[in-house]
């Protein structure tokens, strides 16, 4: 069985590879598996988790009768079939939205504004609040000045309602530059990671598959 | 009438949501949407997973270009539907979880779908190379700082990085590129971070409040 | 940070890396030729390179010593400094895709909670991460510590669905969201819940993945509210945006490779036992330099073209 | 140097083998108590904990209560003291029960198993049991449940006067005050991107990232989507919306649909506009990959919640030499949407993107009114670097107060 599933596995990580030259029969046929297979896979994930785990023991162990308001919405949705009634669809559709939006201005609000704000608040001579003045280095004291800088001009390069012009607009300039090491910086990190997923691929194919490492 | 409900609905939610963090009974509003969410998801799969088979059970019938890999994609959806449900090939039984180790279902996720989206993932690693020769380039002063900036950090992560820069005495370590990438990472990059995240935050209130208010309504049609 | 002393630390014959990098430099020159000529290559030519560039290197390993960065160091001391039967969550919120990178760190944390005997609970936000999470258990669990019980030394919840709706739940009520382990025995007959309500009750918690649901909701639904250290295992990739919650609101963090690398010196440095097992963090660190260097050599001749031609042009 | 021989083995295990003792013998007194009161001599008790006090915890449910105690004379480390053991009673009921048990050292305690409106007592005992060792009762106390949280008060203030601002300007434009709103090129091109790829008659793909509706990118995305199926309709294209989640599809269908309607051509709508693919995050790349080879799309719009496919997108995108519009939220991605796509909006570009092009004046207030949220949050960060810099300079006490007055308000609780 298990010299199947690698030769499985190696015919099709070979196929989507092959994608890299051209697209071509091979890339096709695995791409048709990759597309059926997962969409099955998690449909049954989904409905096992969701409609038994969560809904099904809950209403008829836990009893948690309000489950039924959910099963109702998913119902609504599928009013959709029939033409007739596929404007209810609407409901349960605004009702997600609605939850989102509301959930998210509050969670947003606090983790994104709030406590970057609250992060960004420092003193510039200290190494964190309520220490000791200079208690941090000079290279420390350079960082705090370019941090809250940074995120000030930063911040001024999202402004909407206010022409780049003149000083607001040379901040703004620096507030791009800024985001752009931010923007290079993360993309030479992440060189490391895509690298690592190329080598577990190359060790699957090299060792696993044909077994020239030891 | 019908959307004016849809917008009555989204506004009561939306606003429900919003003061519920500040009342303790209602805490537990938020796991209830979650839930309901999933549930609903669910459901919606019917329409999804049925629009999947319409389309390639057309492509099959109309025999358009391709077809053939149609019933490949057919053939695989249905068939890890029909394990997955009843848990064919399942040492635990019907009672066991469909991921129960050595089940069928868990193998066919471990021998097809690891190795796909694994290598269709590490694409990534050559798409990455292909970028940075063709899109470094410093056209105008903003890529060159992106240019530069990336090519510090890449340097810091190879032992190169620190061989180039070793005769930098100690006092002066922080010119050292392992260092100056570590340096970058988090002072430049952190404001940016900082600066991009606030900025999200604000957008994200002010979206929330315009589908909230009824203002931003795309999503629910917009019939004159 | 590398220290070059050991860097030719040539474990295996060097000759197959010598030939492909010969290959490599070879390339590299007709390259530098043709953007002499500002004439761009193919990018299936730059594929080629890459593919070369990591394969030599995996077929022929060269490995490189770690000394670990302040970022990681903190996670590792941490850990070491908890007094033993500390109650240590790892998430495993990844799938396989992200496997190769963030899995050696999950081996490696399991190991060292393992071997300084904390309890361990092991749970996944991501329906992927179960089968994951199954490996490092059979890998590393029962075959390294086979005098480890389950439900004594550590439980496996595996997965559940719900990404943060989980953790709303379990940060004030595990069995709520659990009621039973994955092997459906209820918590309340788990040795290791007997003290354990809810995450307020973890002396710590690792999060290991790169996506969402991830390290940000642990730290945003879980870490704030209860006060409860996170460590984090991330693609490198991420960590970046996750600098901002270090050192206040994440203890700390492995990124990448190299992040793994680095904990896997340092865990082999504290506990010598440790330097049979495998360790593919270090073992990866060999073609993930090579990759950079050829990318980093993509960039210079990229711009040399770019340059020639704009001359070219203004002329 | 303590530590040195803390570190050793030995130790270590001695120090277990302590530990399991203590607890040992606890509970076999515990169940015995005639040998524990006879010769407690043989087994040291240590003195025990001192006063406990009960306070309720706040703005909760009223499900939980805070306990604090002075830790045992003996509790030095020495491991006299293996921990210590929490009682609760229920005042006028039952006697002390076990609720839980704590490592030595520690001197706090949480009860979360409490109910609503009953009145308890608590104790804290040493080793094993709430016979040895233990404290004087605490004062009772009833676990009540509060109606408003203000420990977020600040959150409230703070969202009150940016969402306010943002809801002001609004209704401002409702009255038709016009905005200026500088232009954003990224969506300055999409008209134009559009056009080219009527020119061409080649199709339009948009893909409104690989998140689900509970995420707001999404959401985002789809009313972006509005605005460009709207065009499309008037330009009488072709567009592709494939996606990665059920809700998505049928949302991104409803949202299509209504621009067409709006456009006046419902006739030229179709379902397969929108199409559901796979959740799987590779899968669906994998798909969507071939499509942009197979179709070759002449405009690809990448909007929504991206995670690593972004760049499998963008440079497969590119390789067709496809114009391509891009914006995510999320900070990994977008420095490759930067590198790999002709135009990028920027994390907040992305959820103004709608209102903007919209032009309608509602919209851009809102815009607007989170500028002035932007404008707010940076006088605190000025003011707040500025006082708490000159506070730690000089303990000067109006610099102090507005920093701390400044810390506390933008310190989020839970």
């Amino acid at each position: 069985m298990d010299a199947i599933g690698l030769w499985i596995g190696a015919f099709l990580t070979l196929g989507i590879m092959s994608f890299l030259y051209k697209d071509n029969p091979w890339y096709k046929l695995s791409e048709s598996i990759f597309v059926g297979v997962s969409a099955g896979y998690w449909f049954i994930t989904l409905f096992w988790d969701s409609i038994y785990s969560k809904f099904y023991i809950g209403v008829s162990q836990e009893g948690d009768n309000y489950l039924y308001v959910g099963a109702i919405l998913g119902l609504m949705m599928l009013m959709r079939l029939i033409p007739k009634v596929g404007w209810i669809s609407r409901w349960p559709l605004a009702f997600i939205v609605g939850a989102i939006s509301g959930f998210y201005l509050i969670n947003y609000f606090s983790s994104n504004i709030m406590r970057q704000v609250a992060n960004t608040v420092m003193p510039l001579f200290s190494t964190d609040y309520g220490q000791s003045l200079f208690s941090a280095s000079v290279g420390t004291i350079i960082d705090n000045i370019l941090v809250a800088g940074g995120t000030f001009a930063g911040l001024v390069y999202f402004f909407f309602s206010k022409e780049h012009k003149g000083a607001f607009g040379a901040t703004a300039k620096v507030g791009i530059w800024v985001i752009m090491v931010t923007f290079g910086a993360t993309f030479g990190y992440t060189v490391m990671s895509r690298m690592s997923l190329l080598i577990g691929r190359m060790d699957f194919i090299f060792g696993d598959w044909l077994g020239l490492i030891k | 009438m019908k959307r004016q409900v849809a917008l009555l609905i989204t506004l009561f939610i939306g606003t429900l949501l919003v003061v519920s963090v500040f009342i303790p009974p209602m805490e537990s509003l938020k796991e209830t949407f979650t839930l309901f969410f999933d549930i609903i998801a669910v459901f919606a799969f019917f329409l999804g997973g049925g629009n999947l088979l319409r389309v390639h059970l057309t492509k099959l019938s109309k025999r358009k270009q391709d077809w053939v890999y149609s019933i490949v994609t057919l053939v695989g959806f249905t068939v890890v539907l029909v394990i997955g449900l009843f848990k064919l090939g399942n040492p635990g039984g019907i009672a066991a979880s469909p991921t129960a180790e050595g089940s069928l279902f868990q193998t066919l996720f471990d021998n097809v779908l690891v190795p796909l989206s694994s290598t269709m993932y590490a694409l990534l690693a050559f798409f990455v190379a292909s970028a940075s020769y063709r899109a470094f380039r410093a056209k105008n002063r903003e890529a060159t700082i992106l240019l530069i900036a990336a090519f510090i950090i890449l340097l810091g992560r190879t032992p190169f990085g620190m061989m180039l820069t070793s005769w930098v005495p100690n006092s002066l370590s922080i010119l050292q590129i392992p260092n100056l990438a570590i340096w970058i990472m988090n002072s430049a990059n952190l404001a940016g971070q900082r600066a991009i995240m606030i900025g999200i935050g604000l957008g994200v209130v002010s979206m929330s409040i315009r589908i909230i208010l009824g203002i931003e309504r795309t999503y629910l049609g917009e019939e004159k | 940070m590398f220290t070059p002393a050991p860097l030719l630390a040539l474990s295996s014959s060097t000759i197959g890396v010598s030939i492909s990098l010969g290959l490599v430099g070879l390339g590299m020159v007709w390259m530098l030729i043709r953007s002499l000529r500002a004439r761009d290559v193919d990018r299936r030519i730059v594929f080629l390179f890459i593919f070369i560039s990591v394969s030599a290197p995996i077929l022929f390993p060269i490995t490189f010593s770690e000394t670990p960065t302040p970022v990681v160091k903190k996670l590792f001391d941490k850990v070491e400094s908890l007094p033993a039967d500390s109650k240590v969550l790892i998430s495993f919120d990844f799938d396989p895709a992200m496997a190769p990178e963030v899995q050696p760190m999950a081996d490696a944390f399991t190991r060292h909670c393992m071997a300084k005997n904390h309890k361990v609970i092991f749970m996944s936000l991501w329906a992927t991460g179960q089968s994951l999470l199954n490996q490092t258990m059979r890998a590393v669990l029962v075959t390294e510590f086979p005098e480890k019980r389950d439900g004594i030394d550590y439980v496996e919840l595996g997965y559940k669905a719900g990404n943060e709706g989980v953790l709303n739940v379990i940060v004030s009520n595990f069995r709520k969201m659990f009621p039973t382990d994955v092997n459906s025995i209820p918590l309340d007959s788990i040795e290791i819940f007997d003290k354990i309500k809810s995450c307020r009750d973890l002396d710590l918690i690792i999060s290991i993945g790169g996506g969402k649901p991830g390290i940000k909701e642990w730290v945003l639904f879980v870490g704030d509210p209860t006060k409860t250290p996170i460590g984090a295992g991330v693609a490198a990739v991420v960590a970046p945006q996750l600098y901002p919650y270090y050192p206040k609101q994440l203890l700390g963090l492995l990124g990448g490779v190299k992040g793994a690398a680095e904990y896997e010196s340092e865990l082999v440095r504290h506990y010598p036992q440790f330097e049979e097992v495998d360790k593919p963090g270090l073992r990866m660190m060999g073609p993930q330099t090579f990759a950079h260097v050829v990318i980093l050599a993509f960039i210079v001749l990229g711009n040399i073209s770019f340059f020639v031609s704009r001359r070219r042009a203004s002329r | 140097m303590d530590d040195q021989l803390y570190r050793q083995p030995v130790f270590r295990v001695f120090q277990i083998f302590l530990i399991i003792f203590t607890v040992l013998a606890g509970s076999i007194f515990a169940q015995d108590p005639a040998i524990g009161l006879t010769d407690s001599a043989d087994v040291f008790v240590p003195a025990p904990p001192g006063a406990v006090k009960a306070t309720d915890v706040v703005y909760d449910q009223g499900g939980a209560v805070d306990l604090e105690w002075e830790l045992s004379p003996d509790d030095d480390g020495s491991l006299k003291v293996s921990g210590y053991y929490i009682c609760r009673r229920e005042v006028g009921g039952e006697d002390y029960r076990l609720v839980d048990s704590v490592m030595a050292g520690v001197r706090t305690f949480v009860d979360e198993t409490v109910e609503q409106d009953h009145t308890y007592q608590y104790m804290v005992a040493v080793n094993g049991d709430c016979s040895t060792a233990p404290s004087e009762e605490s004062n009772s106390i009833t676990p009540d449940m509060e109606w408003l949280n203000f420990g977020l008060s600040n959150l409230f203030i703070i969202g009150l006067v940016i969402c306010g601002s943002v809801i002001y300007f609004i209704a401002h434009a409702k009255r038709g005050k016009k905005f200026f709103i500088r232009k954003i090129a990224g969506l300055e091109a999409v008209d134009e991107a559009i056009g080219r790829a009527t020119e061409m008659g080649r199709p339009i793909l948009f893909v409104p990232g690989i998140l689900d509706m509970d995420d707001v990118q999404t959401i985002a995305a789809l009313t972006i989507l509005g605005r460009v199926s709207r065009v499309v309709a008037d330009y009488d294209t072709k567009i592709n919306v494939p996606v990665s989640r059920s809700l998505v599809m049928t949302a991104a269908r409803e949202t299509i649909k209504s621009s067409y309607m709006a456009a006046g051509r419902p006739d030229a709508y179709s379902d397969d506009m929108a199409a559901y693919i796979t959740d799987e995050q590779f899968g669906y790349v994998a798909a969507v990959d071939g499509m942009m080879v197979r179709e070759k799309p002449a405009t690809c719009f990448l909007l929504g919640a991206f995670f690593a496919e972004s760049l499998i997108l963008a440079e497969t995108g590119n390789s067709i030499g496809a114009i391509q519009i891009a914006g995510t939220a999320r900070p990994a991605q977008l420095p490759f949407f930067v590198a790999a796509c002709d135009f990028t909006l920027i994390g907040e570009e992305l959820f103004a993107a709608s209102a903007y092009l919209s032009g309608e004046p509602k919209q851009m207030g809102s815009l607007k009114g989170q500028d002035v949220g932007k404008a707010i949050a940076m006088v605190f960060i000025v003011l707040g670097v500025i006082t708490t810099t000159l506070a730690q300079a000089w303990d000067i006490g109006v610099f102090t107060w507005i920093s701390d007055l400044l810390h506390d308000l933008f310190q989020v609780t839970s």
